[in-house]
């Protein structure tokens, strides 16, 4: 696929959405739906200032660390627990049970334990990234090939060796998915985290915009996080692309090249 | 029971009563509402009323300029801010007022019983949680801090919901708290110490929610719009004039514990909304940077 | 010493019940290289897994130098029949053929000689960066006994090793093996479903029944110790000694058919 | 056997809940003990409207859970399988993938008033993603080989996704479902929470607005619960579905 | 008819630059039996796949009945190398067999006869039930060759089917492929590492040289019809065209080595 090809690709349903919504909305009086125009009219307003560097950035950081942590975490536990069957028979139950509090309660009780600070934020986002990251890489740990598995066993390929090539490497490509689900969690779960204890940040900013009834600006910041998503799904697929270049050359050796 | 089938603006014929559905939220304040449809008030003046209740503005603000809902219970600040922005409503009636006595109202500024701040003004510097910031608790606080002698500016705000306010007071993770009833009683229960009243600090006799309407509805059914004040004004001042009751009935639609109830500062509810208060608020928010200009209150106000 | 003693195994599940093994007892002398064959599906494979201790046996039990095999014992490499899937497809051929002696302690320089040794030995001294999956079946079968010819076993498992590659490669990995074997002295079980070969490689030729497989025949090769595909093969014991495990396996065949 | 360990596991972290206050670690008036939970959920449950609520919650839940699923898994089969389409649609869905819901609360209540629909539409929104990317890795990860026989013997484009796709993507599809099963359950709790359509979410605002601790814990628990027993049954449906995959064979005992 | 013509295929990626195919012209009569040999890694798979379709050539064109070929053609069938990966291991046995004759719409009273048969003929009769993982290698891969054979292909293109299988079981099946294809009239294009076997199944054996391949010599097995295992194989035409065989691969070997 030719780097022209490609960008028209990436860019060729967005423009086009793009293109009806603008048209779409335009003259649009509705309160809640106010024209593309507008929305784009305040965009740099809104968030080109002081916010970038005193809402935006902040935001993104701890984003980063959260899902930097959930990422170590669900894929240490993943193993101890996809290895296992007794201890996943023994946590299963209880992290279900944890899995479905919802965040607006689970905050307070976060709040708790962590006070209102960064901590706490950092630590609702990686409540919320781990499970993707957990759940696949417990379903990726199970499905080892067990031809693999007994040649690790007899080669006495032990320790870390055989968590690192054996399990990590072969639960990767859904510790991957995991991981690509997780991200936009992550964002998701960076705004809410600053629905509490916050006075600035990103998600903050969007929430006080719905709040303030600035609606514009409050578009203006969802399509900043959908940018945001975007930019990161790139990233993320550079390095996939690095990490995963086995599976992706394996998968596609037969098709055209 | 959502009153989509209400916004038919040909009003109710004399044996059809109107349905209208009335987005309000579980709290304490809305006493009236509740006890005027169990005295019948409503239903004297052909109103069928079903009360949906949500956490906060988010969902009642657009489901009444929807018409998903007939009318809506919310802060006076936030009727402020959405006016400013262009939302088309109007304040149909008044909602709730403070007590206007300094040290009883049904709100306060708190902190912790050996915390070192005595006055509002000590709070420069210090964090203080507001359930939402840029709204009215905010603004009411720093009307406290200035009538103390204190520089606002200096106050920092942190939002957090008035349930995990006793919590994160008690854990000292804020220095100060601005609750409402029941959380007044719970952080007076945990040893707490009021330093001052914002509600009354803010105006006399300060309007702080009301209930509002579309301009749609108030231009297709005006005959509705001025039933529902009139039961409303009736409710406010049956509520107001019976506080038994009142607690009676928050018993039914909270899950507040009886003993509590027992011993809630209920506040003040007028029929007709406190003007004057409102303008003050609306200097307020235009001086602490909420509204970008001077709001034209007279065209909110009924 | 390798030393199977009753052993039989029943796979069960998946409403399939299936007598792999019968009941199997014999014993292979340290050092030496026996030969396994009989039909498809009459449980080589099996019986190669119970060796390697990778499953447990129904009854019976495998017992390596007195010990009994519960386990993956020291020293010991298999060559998978499987062996597209034995090779890890995120390590590259060398790499494949190096995480054994890693996990082994092996040091670097020393490695990285074994490595290149092994590779070359089966023909793939350029493949070293290749992904097995870049490779072709009869090659990536090489990189398998690569693998297992680098890590020196002391008791090498061969499952079939050398099905997917052509007759010349087959006579040069033949031999290959045997001088390994020689050199190293290990004790080599190798399972093959071609009788000149088993012939031609072992010191003795291990004959299964048809499941539930017993012993059918059990025969001492006493062809000379220096081998070569040209003489021994024309060889007229060789001939003999073909033409007697033919006959056996063909008996056993006819018995298995008439049960 | 497994059930015991679980219910082992659960009850462990109740031990530990019922001393973190005990003990003083935390304070028992924001964080009641175990026991005081379990009683009030006991009182709550001799009530008629606590039913109502856990099932209104139940209907939404699976109802928003089974739309997701399903446009999931046919958008994700659909994308899925055609490169060039995957590659097209990719860039918007990963813009659209990262919206929270709470921000579109007042959008969608303009749309559908602050009824069950609005909050089904949140559900579906939330959980639709997470199947979607699991169904979109699960059909990439097609084995090569068996891509190439289905090919060769001229497998129609449904006998192919019926017999190689599907097959191949279910182990994804199944963490999938288990991912968006939770997540539309906050949901539904947090839709009920903020627009308020009865049921368990706005149990738990009215018991929060009140401070009455104890109930919103015995509220949280049931929705711990219904996570609890929604893994059960797609565990259950997985050991039918998936008996043949690597991950079950040693599950089922020889 | 089969016509192959100017063929090269490269692999490229991930680093690696393999020129498989050099350069390939043969063509393969309707209805004929032509075995193609070669050193492992000369490209004989990636060759079937081109000629199946699967695989777009670098250059050159793959034919068949003079339709070129872009796409796996009707009435085409396929046995991998990698026999475990091309059956689903979600299905059973017989539905493995059964699912390209339900692809093809074909009656299920008829499928349940074609499936039995075909099963039968591998001699899998009682492991219809049986999940391709619980099978031995050996009979895996006769459960893709009943696939194929089910299936009544016009054209049937086989990358080392009897790699895995017994020597008796090995003979049964060529006889069975030989009888299939006599009465079917199928087009037969076979790789095979045995030399014995390519004369013995085919009309012709193609011999390819090592990579960059290219057509070392086209042999034409002028043995009659009628094949048995015991006449055939003793017939001293076959013993002297095998030695043909053999020597021409010896040959190539050679060339191959010394470029
Ligand atoms: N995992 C399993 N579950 C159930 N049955 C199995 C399993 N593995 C093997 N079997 C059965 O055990 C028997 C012996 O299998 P095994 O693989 O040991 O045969 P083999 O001698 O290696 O055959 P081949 O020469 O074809 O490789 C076969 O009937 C097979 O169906
Ligand atoms: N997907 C691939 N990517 C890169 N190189 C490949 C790929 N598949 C095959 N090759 C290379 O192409 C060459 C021919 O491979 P092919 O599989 O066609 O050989 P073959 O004749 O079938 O060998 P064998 O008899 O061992 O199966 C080999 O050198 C191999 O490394
Ligand atoms: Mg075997
Ligand atoms: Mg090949």
């Amino acid at each position: 696929m030719t780097v022209l090809r490609r960008v028209v690709l990436a860019l060729g349903l967005p423009v086009v959405l793009v293109a009806a919504w603008w048209f779409a909305s335009a003259g649009s009086t509705d309160f809640y739906f106010p024209p593309l125009a507008t929305i784009v009219e305040v965009f740099p307003e809104t968030w080109f200032g002081s916010r970038l560097t005193d809402d935006v950035l902040p935001s993104l950081a701890r984003l980063g660390i959260g899902y930097a942590a959930a990422l170590l975490l669900g894929v240490a536990l993943g193993i101890v627990i996809g290895s296992n069957r007794w201890v996943r028979a023994t946590t299963e139950p209880l992290l279900e049970f944890l899995r479905a509090i919802p965040p607006p309660v689970l905050v307070p009780i976060l709040i708790l334990v962590a006070g209102i600070g960064d901590t706490m934020k950092v630590l609702v986002i990686v409540s919320g990234c781990l499970w993707p990251v957990l759940l696949n890489t417990v379903e990726g740990v199970r499905s080892v090939d067990d031809v693999l598995a007994d040649t690790c066993r007899t080669y006495r390929i032990r320790g870390r060796l055989r968590w690192w090539h054996l399990v990590v490497r072969s639960a990767s490509p859904q510790i991957v998915t995991g991981a690509r689900q997780a991200l936009s969690v992550g964002i998701i779960l960076m705004v809410i985290s600053e629905m509490f204890a916050a006075n600035s940040g990103l998600g903050y900013s969007v929430i006080q915009f719905k709040d303030g009834f600035q609606i514009p600006q409050m578009w203006s910041g969802v399509i900043l996080l959908g940018l945001l998503g975007v930019l990161l799904s790139v990233l993320f697929r550079l390095v996939e692309h690095r990490v995963l270049s086995w599976y992706h050359g394996s998968r596609t050796a037969s098709e055209e090249p | 029971a959502c009153g989509s089938d209400g916004d038919d603006g040909g009003g109710g014929s004399p044996d059809q009563p109107d349905k209208v559905t009335v987005g309000v939220i579980p709290i304490l304040d809305v006493a009236p509402i509740y006890l005027g449809v169990e005295k019948g008030f409503f239903a004297e003046r052909d109103i069928e009323v079903s009360l949906e209740t949500a956490e906060g503005g988010a969902a009642i603000v657009p489901a009444v300029v929807s018409g998903q809902y007939q009318f809506g219970f919310s802060n006076v600040v936030s009727m402020l801010l959405a006016h400013s922005q262009g939302l088309p409503i109007k304040i149909v009636s008044n909602g709730v007022n403070s007590t206007g006595v300094d040290g009883e109202d049904f709100a306060a500024l708190m902190v912790k019983a050996d915390s070192p701040i005595e006055t509002a003004a000590d709070l420069e510097g210090k964090t203080v949680a507001a359930n939402t910031l840029q709204n009215i608790v905010d603004t009411s606080v720093r009307a406290s801090v200035r009538e103390a002698g204190g520089d606002p500016s200096k106050v920092k705000f942190t939002a957090l919901p008035f349930p995990d306010q006793p919590a994160a007071l008690a854990n000292g993770q804020v220095d100060a708290v601005f609750v409402v009833e029941p959380f007044q009683q719970a952080v007076l229960a945990q040893g707490g110490r009021k330093i001052a009243s914002s509600y009354v600090d803010a105006a006399p006799d300060l309007t702080v929610a009301v209930y509002f309407a579309s301009q749609q509805l108030l231009a297709e059914d005006p005959d509705l719009a001025k039933r529902f004040t009139e039961a409303m004004a009736e409710s406010l001042s049956y509520a107001d004039s019976h506080p038994d009751e009142a607690r009676q009935i928050i018993g039914t639609y909270t899950e507040i514990a009886p003993e509590v109830i027992e011993q809630l500062t209920l506040p003040k509810w007028p029929a007709e909304v406190n003007r004057e208060s409102v303008q003050t608020l609306a200097d307020l928010a235009l001086e602490d940077g909420l509204l970008p200009e001077e709001a034209d209150v007279e065209a909110l106000l009924p | 010493m390798l030393a199977v003693n009753g052993l039989s195994k029943v796979y069960t599940g998946r409403g399939r019940r299936v007598e792999a093994i019968g009941d199997l007892t014999f014993t292979v002398e340290g050092g030496s290289f026996v030969c396994v064959v009989g039909p498809s599906g009459c449980g080589k494979t099996t019986l190669l897994r119970c060796c390697a201790g990778l499953l447990p046996p129904t009854s019976g039990t495998v017992a390596l130098s007195g010990a009994p095999v519960t386990g993956p014992p020291d020293g010991l490499a298999v060559v998978f029949q499987e062996y597209g899937r034995s090779l890890f497809p995120w390590l590259r051929v060398a790499d494949n053929v190096d995480l054994p002696l890693r996990a082994a302690g092996v040091a670097r320089a020393e490695r990285r000689d074994l490595v290149t040794e092994a590779l070359d030995a089966v023909g793939l001294g350029d493949a070293h960066q290749a992904y097995p999956w870049q490779l072709s079946g009869g090659m990536q079968q090489r990189v398998a006994i690569a693998r297992a010819i680098a890590y020196q076993p002391r008791v090498l498992l061969m499952d079939e090793p050398f099905a997917a590659v052509d007759a010349q490669t087959r006579a040069d990995l033949e031999d290959l093996i045997r001088s390994v074997w020689q050199r190293l002295g290990v004790t080599l079980v190798f399972v093959t479903h071609d009788i000149d070969e088993a012939v031609y490689l072992s010191q003795r030729v291990i004959m299964l029944t048809a499941s539930p497989t017993r012993v059918a025949d059990d025969l001492v090769i006493d062809l000379p110790a220096e081998r070569d595909q040209l003489t021994t093969r024309s060889d007229p014991r060789f001939t003999e000694l073909r033409g007697l495990v033919y006959a056996q396996i063909q008996k056993a065949k006819l018995e298995g058919r008439t049960r | 056997m497994r059930l015991v360990l679980g219910l082992a596991g659960l009850l462990g972290f109740g031990v530990l809940l019922e001393l973190a206050p005990r003990i003083g670690l935390v304070s028992e008036r924001y964080a009641p003990p175990t026991s005081t939970i379990l009683t009030t959920l006991a009182e709550q449950a001799g009530e008629a409207r606590f039913w109502t609520a856990v099932l209104d919650t139940t209907r939404t839940w699976l109802l928003g859970l089974a739309i997701a699923v399903l446009l999931g898994v046919l958008a994700g089969i659909a994308l899925g399988s055609v490169p060039i389409v995957r590659a097209a649609t990719s860039s918007t869905i990963e813009f659209l993938r990262p919206i929270p819901s709470v921000a579109l609360i007042p959008l969608v209540v303009v749309l559908y008033g602050p009824t069950v629909t609005s909050t089904l539409v949140l559900v579906v929104y939330a959980a639709f993603w997470q199947v979607l990317v699991q169904v979109l890795h699960g059909v990439a990860d097609i084995d090569p080989v068996a891509h190439d026989t289905a090919r060769s013997y001229r497998l129609g484009r449904l006998a192919r996704v019926r017999y190689l796709v599907w097959p191949t993507a279910l182990p994804y599809v199944v963490t999938g479902v288990r991912l968006a099963a939770t997540v539309a359950l906050i949901l539904t709790i947090t839709g009920e929470l903020v627009i308020g359509p009865p049921g368990l979410g706005q149990e738990i605002a009215i018991a929060r607005t009140s401070g009455a601790v104890p109930a919103m814990y015995a509220l949280i628990v049931v929705t711990g619960l219904f996570g609890v027993v929604a893994n059960v049954m797609t565990r259950a449906a997985e050991r039918r579905a998936l008996h043949w995959h690597p991950s079950m064979r040693t599950e089922v005992p020889a």
